[in-house]
């Protein structure tokens, strides 16, 4: 691999030397990646999701502070008995309002509530993933270089123990500690999904530091630090973006599990707490324009993650 | 005739023992900091302190908290669980009459989950790129990607709300007209444990599968799959015999992470079926600051994930002839 | 009468862009019962493709493009009492089968192939090491196989059968009880070997026997392989890149190159009378039959990659001696015997003739001669550059 | 019979609730708001009017059919059949069955009966204990004809000591409050059975003294610590005088009590007082069992009524689904009102909140259309005192001309809008800038006139304490705020984060236990901001609520609600507005006692701690009244008194639809908490239809 001779040589060298087969790669990468349409799908439905939760605006007829029959905000006047009780209101198309999901219980339109809630999904995937491969690479690639010292032993020992405790009521048991906020959530996710990675990325450590270049960057007296994050860690790298990818889709389900619990922050616009909403208000089974959309886009948003992860995995691994 | 030793056993004994110890302790610390405290729940108005002090002795709580550490760990080793204030029961109990109910629900689903799993991970792995692998691979990620209680909900709808084919909640009739005999009693448990089963399995299934399809790609690689066939093996008797054999074998370590899902889900299920398991109370005592429900209910659900841990430990080495634990694995 | 008889084959490789890698084209050669044959050349050439093929081993995405492989035996389902073809089976035209009770593998489906499999041509494939099935007992492995083709045989007999064949490979017959990862290579290289008689096959594939193996355990697997030839009288199918393993085993042999047949014949005419460059080029490269006074030569530029490859020589980009009509089409088999005695190229009409496929067969004498000095190699690959 | 958990117990309830509910959502029993309602005000078709007496069942026990089995279901499933250790309304609807009191309360004219206790009568003795008040000495006679306990076994006087006595003694949280007042409790050697010695007047000791369970001998002896007792777990089940016993005990699930199945004689429901009171009907139980389901959470319990899997459900139903209720010809829905109200409740200890006109402020913001009409869909009251519009003889409006609910003298603090849903920011920042209170004298305030006080009682305070201004937005939480108001409030010149470092926060249930009252908060909130008040809200669960707000008064506002508050107020007003049971945090913090935060006291907003705000000398008066009408007279002054002074903002009471499959009737309606605090009576009375 350029990366390991890479660095002995002179800077303008070097620079060609270590970024050349770099870029080879990625192009080898994404043709290779392209092949599965599942990877393809998956960056579309992502692609969409981002656009909603950058310009939700764009896409959603209504604000999320819009009520059925009295519009957007500001809002002077109320509802009135009768209007009240036709919701939640089935989907409606101009008569007696524009509302294509229909309302909830408190008449703002489901299909704008889903989109804004896009941004909140997709903010604690991506955090809690990023999280979560924070700690789970750094860990793993110590664990790994130090394979069978006092350090990887206490590392896989720590491992062991997390994986003893049962994950979600451990989750509920943080939220309830440090109160029920998204990014406490987040933070929760992330310590109890960690695990996966720091042992994927021990293991490719393990097999990577017997690799020659390594030897050679050993032998050619390169500090621990410096063979683990100039050596190592490049390699490593296509492998913990794959488990980005998969603990971002669990931390999407997980948010929505939580939600459904109670523990979830109810101003925040989320799809888990769409739901929560449709069961603490006793709507389950009178409202599926309510019940569906927030459900399908959890399973697409987290799907999406799935795909573009298992797509890249191929991709990574050695093996074809 | 197993090639565990006994001293590798026994090694794993200790340590396991030792990890559950960590992690009561863990939980301990935990639980303790957590804002409020179930005294909220029966202390009364117009209670003079020394009531209110009195049943802080009642549970413990004046003890300094070292004290009730040691106390914690000592009666744990004696299978001592205290007393439950919000079911004023001991805990011991109310483990005892859950326990067994969670485990059914999870056997049957850990059980269906492993066996399916596989298979399809098998077909898909051997057949690795065709058009069935890639619908089926792509359809299952869809699956794995649902909130297990909304799936539930969808379930109930059909099969409960909508047809009114399968009951909704609970483990059993609650008021049974028919003879109580074991087979009714079974029958009836199958009736109810049926819709939490198909909405957990729909879901679980898939994790056992994403490990078996790529191992199972892997094998057929191999030179003894090559073999197998120049043999003139049947298809299936090498994808099964030979191919699949070899392929479990990483399979039974993702049984653990497997588990952990799985209670993840069960806590769920348990909550929108109203199946009355630990995973309903473990949620409710974490809320209700219930400390003995909950800890107990943490230490058995670790208890089970470390016992599964020897268990495919054990199992591994059936698996894999190569594997011989004890001379330094 | 000829065991094996293998017309025209070609084989392809389905390439995603839709081209086809021509794996082997048209080859011709014919194998008698008891002798060695030998298919040698570089890796890449297309020997093992050309083996496996026979019995429809290949990968998914190769199949075979047309020809014929005739092979003597009969599916038990059109076998009479005595293993004879029935007529109205040789009479109907859809079944691939000759009055002389030959078989056109080539056109079985994939069941009935499996029947041919290992009861009439076992195969011990290149990587033996790993051919083993780690989690079953070898002996069961060996069982597996005699049941398979064996119905009526009882456990007890294939495992007695399986311990015998153990033993005589040289493995104490208890080993039967281990599994693989307590064998060692040799053992395991052998264990395969006993494992491809169990069903007392008439032709016997050795996918490069001895690779990966060190020297001294080559040769017993070699010895091994002569004993069991003895014995069995079984037709054994050399593969291999090793020329000299061939002159020490093969009876006779084919040189491939690019998957095409560059020469072929008995054993000791190939080596005396080195009738194509490529031949020579490939004699070169290996010490132990190069006389003690001429250093090795390699023959410079790598193996054509066959995706869709072009009329004319395969292997003329590398050759030393290509000349103008090299490039036209690829030769046809000429007849070395007539060309030395005459000076003249005759095409050869008898497959077991020592035949080879080159236009400058009439020049013989001076190529052999050039070929001996290294210059005439390294000089041309600089001029072709 | 349902009093037999009474005073303080059933103002427990909500928290004894509320910890069993907190996954079941709690709302659905808690005043604070969502699940329970009644028809609005507006429309006159039912709702539930004081004079309009409860509809006649069908009388004459006689020709009534008798037999079936009620199949009930809760959404929380109850933890024990203790009924001492426990102050759950769930296990209340059990332990109700089977253990009886000394005296009957009739839901219809709130009048004490005899029950286990045939009469009795007081004496205030001349001699004073040590509280400076003169002792009470009540004789009464028990019952032991004709009355046996659920078991056979025989019922007898000494029962009844030892039951007293060994309350006494365990001196059960939920029971302190009136068992505190008891000095001993004998066998009375003069013509009376008993005697019971009280350390001051009471006027209502039929409630709260004979309210009390009265407890088997034989089962209790010999239990020495109370709270680890489970009936559950002995052989025959808990032991009482009621007319159940326990036949099936899975709490988690299912849970049986079977009337068909008692021991021994039981004639409580054949005292001639039933028939004298309209609709009651007396000779119950005509049902042979009463089965309870458990289920996990409200939709299931809904669902499971829809489907016809039980015939009625604990409390009512909740709001989202009463149309469907209304609409189903299989189910009876039953009016009936609040016995309690939902508040949100202001700490009096922290500035600006000890000041009157500021806490009116927080009150003309407050939008009780939105959350009556619209969060609560109508099925809500706007609520104003501190009395549930069902008790009537202690409402401010008895004896004045004014409508109850609706007179102009309840609409003091009602929401102030410049336009429909929006709050008149300038006058009501007028309204403090001009050092405006509302003190019960008649005017104008922020543009809507006032009467003047019904009871001619005036606030505490009669004038602001701080002077108020405003200037501009300084505050973090105002400049965050997508109000973005133009000016923000100062108290005596400086910002109220600068008195407080830190905005005023309300504490709230997260939204899960409450989603709409969470919605209504939000909303509350963004309206203050607007005016320029520096307020924020903190999420916290049930249980960390009530140890903020009760426990440790570390907050500034929070929302919670009481149910199954006594028809006679002293005990509630007392317990929830006495400074007696109030922290005085200026004594702790100068003693340094941190004992007094930890208590849990009712009283959390220190209402009556501070001589300018407080009612302790009508709440006495009223308490040691022996007299009921002058007793209510002086309740009714204490209640506008507090209404006045606001310590509390009473934002609803819930009017609960009852649901009762159309097989079952001769139920009651128009009575308060038909299908909780009196489920007991209607049990009682309930029977097949032809």
């Amino acid at each position: 691999m350029a990366t390991g001779q890479g660095d002995t040589e002179s800077d303008g060298e070097s620079y060609t030397r270590r970024w050349e087969p770099r870029l080879e790669r990625l192009k080898r990468g994404w043709s290779r990646y392209s092949e599965h349409n599942i990877g393809i799908l998956g960056l579309v439905i992502l692609g969409i999701f981002s656009l909603w939760a950058v310009v939700p605006g764009v896409f959603a007829p209504h604000s999320t502070d819009w009520v059925a029959y009295l519009g957007e905000p500001p809002i002077e006047s109320r509802l009135t008995a009768e209007q009240v009780r036709s919701l939640p209101h089935p989907p409606a198309f101009g008569d007696p309002f524009f509302a294509p999901l229909g309302t909830n219980a408190n008449g703002n339109g489901i299909l704008s509530l889903v989109i804004y809630s896009a941004s909140n999904a997709m903010y604690i995937g991506l955090a809690a993933g990023l999280l979560s491969s924070l700690v789970g690479v750094p860990l793993g690639l110590i664990s790994g270089f130090y394979g069978d010292t006092w350090i990887d032993e206490a590392i896989q020992r720590f491992v062991d123990i997390m994986y003893g405790l049962p994950f979600l009521p451990f989750l509920i048991v943080l939220v309830a500690i440090r109160g029920i906020t998204t990014t406490n959530i987040i933070i929760g996710i992330a310590v109890t999904s960690w695990l996966n990675n720091c042992i994927t990325i021990r293991g490719e450590t393990l097999s990577l530091k017997e690799r020659s270049y390594v030897e050679s960057a050993k032998v050619a007296g390169a500090s621990d630090t410096r063979i683990i994050f100039r050596h190592i860690m490049p390699n490593v790298l296509p492998i913990s973006f794959v488990f980005l990818a998969q603990d971002a889709a669990g931390a999407v389900i997980t948010q929505a599990s939580l939600a459904y619990l109670g523990l979830a922050d109810f101003t925040a616009n989320s799809w888990g707490i769409m739901l929560e909403n449709i069961k603490s208000q006793g709507y389950i089974f009178d409202a599926w324009w309510w019940l569906l959309p927030p459900g399908i886009a959890l399973m697409l948003m987290a799907a999406s993650f799935y795909f573009i992860g298992f797509s890249m995995e191929d991709v990574t691994n050695p093996q074809r | 005739m197993t090639r565990i030793s006994g001293k590798y056993l026994a090694k794993r004994i200790v340590v396991s023992y030792l990890t559950l110890l960590v992690i009561m302790s863990l939980l301990f610390v935990l639980l303790r900091s957590m804002p409020g405290s179930f005294i909220t729940s029966m202390i009364s108005s117009g209670m003079t302190n020394e009531q209110i002090q009195q049943i802080r002795e009642t549970w413990g709580l004046n003890e300094p908290l070292w004290r009730q550490y040691i106390d914690f760990m000592i009666n744990y080793q004696t299978g001592n669980f205290g007393r439950s204030p919000t079911y004023n029961a001991p805990v011991a109990d109310l483990m005892i009459r859950r326990m067994p109910r969670t485990l059914v629900l999870f056997g049957a689903t850990f059980l269906i989950g492993f066996i399916i799993g596989p298979l399809v991970g098998m077909y898909l792995g051997w057949w690795r790129g065709s058009k069935k692998d890639k619908s089926i691979f792509s359809t299952s990620l869809l699956l794995y990607s649902m909130p297990s209680f909304w799936i539930s909900w969808l379930f109930i709808w059909v099969f409960n709300y909508e047809l009114g084919w399968l009951p909704s909640a609970y483990m059993f009739t609650q008021f049974p007209e028919f003879q109580w005999t074991a087979f009714t009693v079974m029958r009836d448990v199958l009736y109810h444990i049926a819709l939490p089963i198909m909405s957990l399995t729909f879901i679980g299934w898939v994790g056992s599968m994403l490990i078996m399809r790529p191992t199972m790609n892997q094998v057929t690689d191999e030179g003894y799959v090559f073999l197998a066939h120049a043999k003139g093996l049947s298809e299936r008797t090498v994808m099964i015999k030979h191919a699949a054999r070899n392929a479990l074998i990483p399979v039974a370590t993702g049984a653990v992470v497997g588990l952990a899902f799985l209670i993840d889900g069960s806590i769920i299920i348990e909550n929108v079926f109203n199946w009355p398991g630990m995973g309903q109370i473990i949620v409710t005592s974490v809320l209700n600051r219930d400390f003995p429900v909950a800890q107990a209910t943490f230490f058995l659900l670790a208890v089970l994930v470390v016992i599964m841990r020897l268990v495919t430990d054990v199992v591994y080495t059936y698996l894999d002839p190569r594997i011989k634990f004890g001379e330094g694995e | 009468m000829t065991l094996l008889e293998v017309n025209d084959l070609s084989i392809r490789y389905a390439v995603d862009d839709g081209s086809a890698v021509h794996a082997s084209d048209d080859v011709n050669f014919s194998v008698e019962p008891g002798e060695t044959y030998g298919l040698v050349g570089e890796s890449g050439c297309g020997k093992t493709t050309l083996a496996k093929s026979l019995v429809h081993l290949l990968d998914d995405n190769g199949y075979i493009e047309d020809g014929e492989v005739w092979f003597e035996t009969t599916l038990p389902q059109w076998a009479d009492e005595n293993g004879d073809p029935k007529q109205s089976v040789i009479d109907d035209p859809d079944k691939p089968v000759r009055a002389d009770g030959k078989t056109d593998l080539a056109q079985l489906n994939s069941k009935q192939i499996r029947d041919i499999r290992w009861r009439d041509i076992a195969i011990i494939p290149q990587s033996a090491m790993n051919a083993l099935n780690p989690v079953y007992k070898v002996g069961d492995q060996i069982v597996e196989a005699i049941l398979r083709h064996e119905p009526e045989t009882t456990a007890e007999e294939a495992h007695e059968r399986a311990r015998d064949l153990l033993e005589r490979v040289g493995i104490e017959p208890d080993r039967a009880d281990d599994y693989a990862h307590q064998f060692s290579g040799g053992m395991k290289q052998r264990a395969v070997i006993a494992m491809a008689m169990a069903c007392g096959p008439d032709l016997l594939i050795a996918d490069e026997p001895t690779t990966a193996l060190d020297v001294i355990i080559q040769d017993r697997i070699l010895e091994e392989l002569e004993a069991l030839q003895e014995e069995f009288g079984v037709s054994i199918l050399v593969i291999s890149h090793d020329i000299s393993v061939m002159a020490e085993i093969c009876d006779r042999m084919a040189v491939m190159y690019g998957g095409k047949v560059m020469e072929s014949g008995r054993t000791e005419e190939i080596f005396d009378a080195t009738a194509n460059p490529y031949t020579l080029g490939l004699k070169n490269s290996f010490p132990t039959i190069t006389s003690k006074d001429q250093d090795l030569v390699s023959i410079p530029g790598t193996p054509p990659t066959l995706r869709d490859p072009d009329e004319g020589c395969r292997f003329r980009e590398r050759c030393p001696f290509a000349v103008e009509e090299c490039h036209a089409a690829h030769p046809p088999m000429y007849d070395v015997a007539t060309a030395d005695a005459e000076g003249r190229a005759v095409e050869s009409t008898d497959r077991r003739a020592h035949t080879t496929a080159c236009y400058r067969i009439d020049e013989l004498e001076q190529i052999r001669t050039d070929a001996i000095n290294e210059s005439t190699w390294t000089d041309q690959t600089i001029e072709s550059r | 019979m349902s009093d037999n958990q009474s005073g303080s117990t059933r103002r427990r309830f909500l928290q004894g609730t509320g910890v069993a509910a907190v996954s079941a959502s709690l709302a659905g029993c808690s005043g604070n708001g969502d699940g329970d309602g009644t028809e609005t005000s507006g429309d006159d078709e039912d709702t539930p009017t004081p004079d309009q007496t409860p509809t006649e069942a069908q009388d004459d026990a006689d020709d009534i059919p008798t037999g079936g089995i009620f199949n009930f279901g809760m959404g929380t499933n109850p933890n024990t059949l203790n009924a001492l250790s426990s102050s759950s309304a769930y296990v209340g609807v059990i332990t109700d069955r089977i253990y009886e009191s000394g005296a009957a309360i009739d839901p219809v004219n709130f009048e004490m009966h005899p029950n286990v206790f045939t009469d009795w009568e007081s004496e205030v003795l001349d001699e004073t204990g040590d509280n400076g008040q003169s002792n009470v000495e009540i004789y009464f006679n028990v019952r032991t004809d004709g009355l046996t306990w659920n078991d056979g076994e025989e019922f007898t006087v000494s029962d009844v000591i030892f039951s007293y006595n060994y309350l006494l003694e365990q001196n059960p949280g939920g029971y302190a409050a009136s068992l505190s007042p008891i000095v001993s409790v004998e066998e009375d050697d003069g013509d009376w059975d008993c005697v019971m010695t009280l350390n001051q007047p009471n006027g209502t000791f039929a409630y709260d003294q004979f309210g009390l369970p009265i407890l088997p001998e034989h089962r209790w002896s010999d239990v020495d610590d109370y709270t680890t007792y489970e009936p559950a777990d002995t052989d025959f089940g808990p032991v009482g005088l009621g007319p159940g016993v326990v036949t099936q005990w899975d709490p988690d699930t299912s849970v049986e009590v079977s009337f068909a199945e008692r021991e021994g004689e039981y004639n409580l429901s054949e005292l001639s007082w039933r028939e004298e009171v309209p609709g009651v009907i007396a000779g119950g139980p005509f049902i042979d069992a009463m089965r309870i389901r458990v289920y996990s959470s409200q939709s299931a319990l809904h669902q499971a009524l829809f489907q016809g899997d039980i015939d009625s459900l604990y409390e009512g139903v909740r709001t989202s689904r009463i149309s469907d209720a209304q609409e189903d010809e299989n189910i009876n829905l039953l009016d009936g009102f609040d016995t309690g109200y939902g508040h949100y409740s202001f700490n009096l200890r922290n500035t600006p909140l000890d000041d009157l006109p500021f806490r009116q402020v927080l009150g003309f913001a407050f939008d009780d259309v939105l959350w009556t009409q619209q969060l609560q869909r109508g099925y809500a009251q706007e609520g104003d005192f501190v009395m549930p519009p069902g008790y009537t003889a202690v409402r401010p409006e008895t004896g004045s001309d004014q409508e109850l609910l609706d007179g102009p003298s309840t609409q003091a603090f009602s929401f102030r809008q410049s336009s429909p849903s929006v709050p008149d920011v300038e006058n009501i920042r007028a309204f403090l800038t001009e050092g405006q209170v509302i003190t019960g004298e008649g005017g104008t305030y922020v543009g809507q006139d006032y009467p003047g006080s019904l009871t001619g009682v005036t606030a505490s305070q009669t004038e602001p304490k701080h002077d108020y201004s405003f200037g501009p937005v300084e505050s973090d939480v105002l400049q965050e705020s997508d109000q973005d108001p133009d000016q923000e409030i100062r108290v005596n010149g400086e910002t109220i984060p600068e008195i407080n470092d830190g905005p005023l926060t309300m504490l709230m249930s997260p939204a899960q236990e409450a989603p709409q009252s969470a919605q209504m908060i939000q909303d509350w909130i963004s309206s203050l901001q607007q005016i320029g008040i520096p307020i924020d809200r903190e999420v916290v669960s049930f249980n960390t609520r009530v140890t903020r707000a009760y426990g440790e008064e570390s907050y500034d506002a929070f929302s919670m609600g009481w149910v199954n508050l006594s028809p006679f107020a002293t005990n509630t007003l007392y317990s929830l507005f006495h400074s007696d049971n109030a922290d005085d945090h200026s004594v702790a913090e100068t003693e340094g006692d941190d004992e007094n935060t930890s208590t849990l006291l009712n009283n959390a907003m220190g209402y009556g701690v501070f001589d300018d705000a407080g009612a302790d000398d009508l709440i006495d008066e009223a308490r040691t009244t022996l007299e009921p009408e002058a007793r209510n007279q002086a309740s009714r002054e204490a209640v506008e008194r507090i209404y006045l002074d606001f310590p509390t903002m009473v934002v609803d009471y819930g009017v609960p639809k009852w649901p009762v499959s159309a097989e079952w009737s001769g139920a009651l309606e128009n009575i308060p908490g038909p299908g909780s605090t009196y489920l007991g009576t209607q049990i009682m009375q309930i029977h097949q239809s032809e």
